[in-house]
């Protein structure tokens, strides 16, 4: 399995894409989670994501180590985005290619519900009426 | 090595870093330590320690050499 | 849910991803099938992709309906491309665009499935042996 | 109007379009009419008929005006 784990200022789904896609796979499955204009009905204005770097990239890759032991994927992609994000913005990319696409959905999901779980990042919320969370 | 503060640890704690006192020499100890120091620790919904970058049970030894963190609940994605 | 299907001779992810992306919604999940570069361990040279074009776009139309019915879906694409195909083309994408992530993995592939069972596309493959299938 | 013949079905046939013979008021009278006509047509997995651009039963009928098509298969995606 070849793995791209990246964690910086700005991701996009492109470079998910420029690593994914071959012909050797037939699908491809991508989940995109980007800063969301509300929460539980506040208006957020903008998310401060922190990391701490060493610790995530480690964990990244454990995940990694657990898909591998679980699917035979081909790629994976992991990209976590840092710093003041808006409404809009990519705030992570999770890609997956393998020959078969039911195993590719469920890799995708396991990894997106696993980094949520483990990986040390963490997320403020700026909400419109000042308050910071 | 100090003690790395993260997320609403940091924020409680009013500092990025602290310095671990010399007696301290297992997680559980750690915990310990920093509920008394920084009651409002307790708040949070888990207060999980990393050392040397990966999750450490209550069980775990400490040495001075050891990289420790303080881990709030993550909530990246 | 707002809609985009779409046939024709090439598409891409970025088109997909241009309609679904929005302050709105905070998770988005895509399926790129790509053409791949063999079947079965037989090396394949292109495939050639027809449809029935009105009734493949009327028979999407029913899998949004179906998914709409099913899931608080906000936006979902559906793009598939015909002609010849290359080895690493793209040949379809499913797109979408929820609060939730994990209606979203269930969604996307729904619609994979429920395409690649109902809609009148038909592809030939041209395998570098000489066979046509 | 003529029957539409796609994919696998169209290459058996060997043409785009076959005209509908008039006494076929019905799917399975269409169906049986093909088989007779290109007997390789019941090689295939399956066959479906679509009327009006929407998949039939062999109960429904046919009229002069409905757009017919013979669906062999399909392999999009």
């Amino acid at each position: 399995m070849e793995i791209l784990i990246n964690i910086k200022e700005t991701i996009t789904v492109q470079e998910a894409l420029d690593f994914i896609q071959s012909p050797e796979c037939g699908g491809e499955v991508i989940f995109a989670g980007t800063v969301r204009n509300h929460t539980k009905q506040r208006e957020v204005l903008k998310l401060f994501y922190e990391c701490y770097e060493a610790m995530a990239i480690s964990e990244m890759q454990k995940i990694a180590v657990k898909v591998q032991e679980k699917w035979a994927i081909q790629k994976l992609v992991m990209l976590h985005a840092v710093g003041d994000k808006y409404p809009g913005d990519l705030a992570v990319v999770i890609a997956v290619a393998s020959a078969h696409r039911g195993i590719a959905f469920d890799a995708c999901e396991y990894v997106i519900d696993l980094l949520k779980e483990t990986v040390p990042i963490w997320k403020k919320e700026f909400f419109a009426d000042g308050e910071i969370v | 090595m100090g003690i790395l503060l993260f997320g609403a640890a940091k924020d409680i704690a009013g500092v990025p870093v602290l310095e671990k006192p010399a007696h301290i020499s297992d997680v559980a100890a750690l915990k310990a330590w920093l509920y008394e120091v920084y009651p409002s620790l307790q708040q949070l919904k888990s207060m999980m320690i990393a050392v040397n970058r990966a999750y450490a049970t209550d069980e775990q030894t400490i040495s001075q050499q050891d990289e420790v963190a303080v881990i709030p609940p993550v909530s990246g994605g």
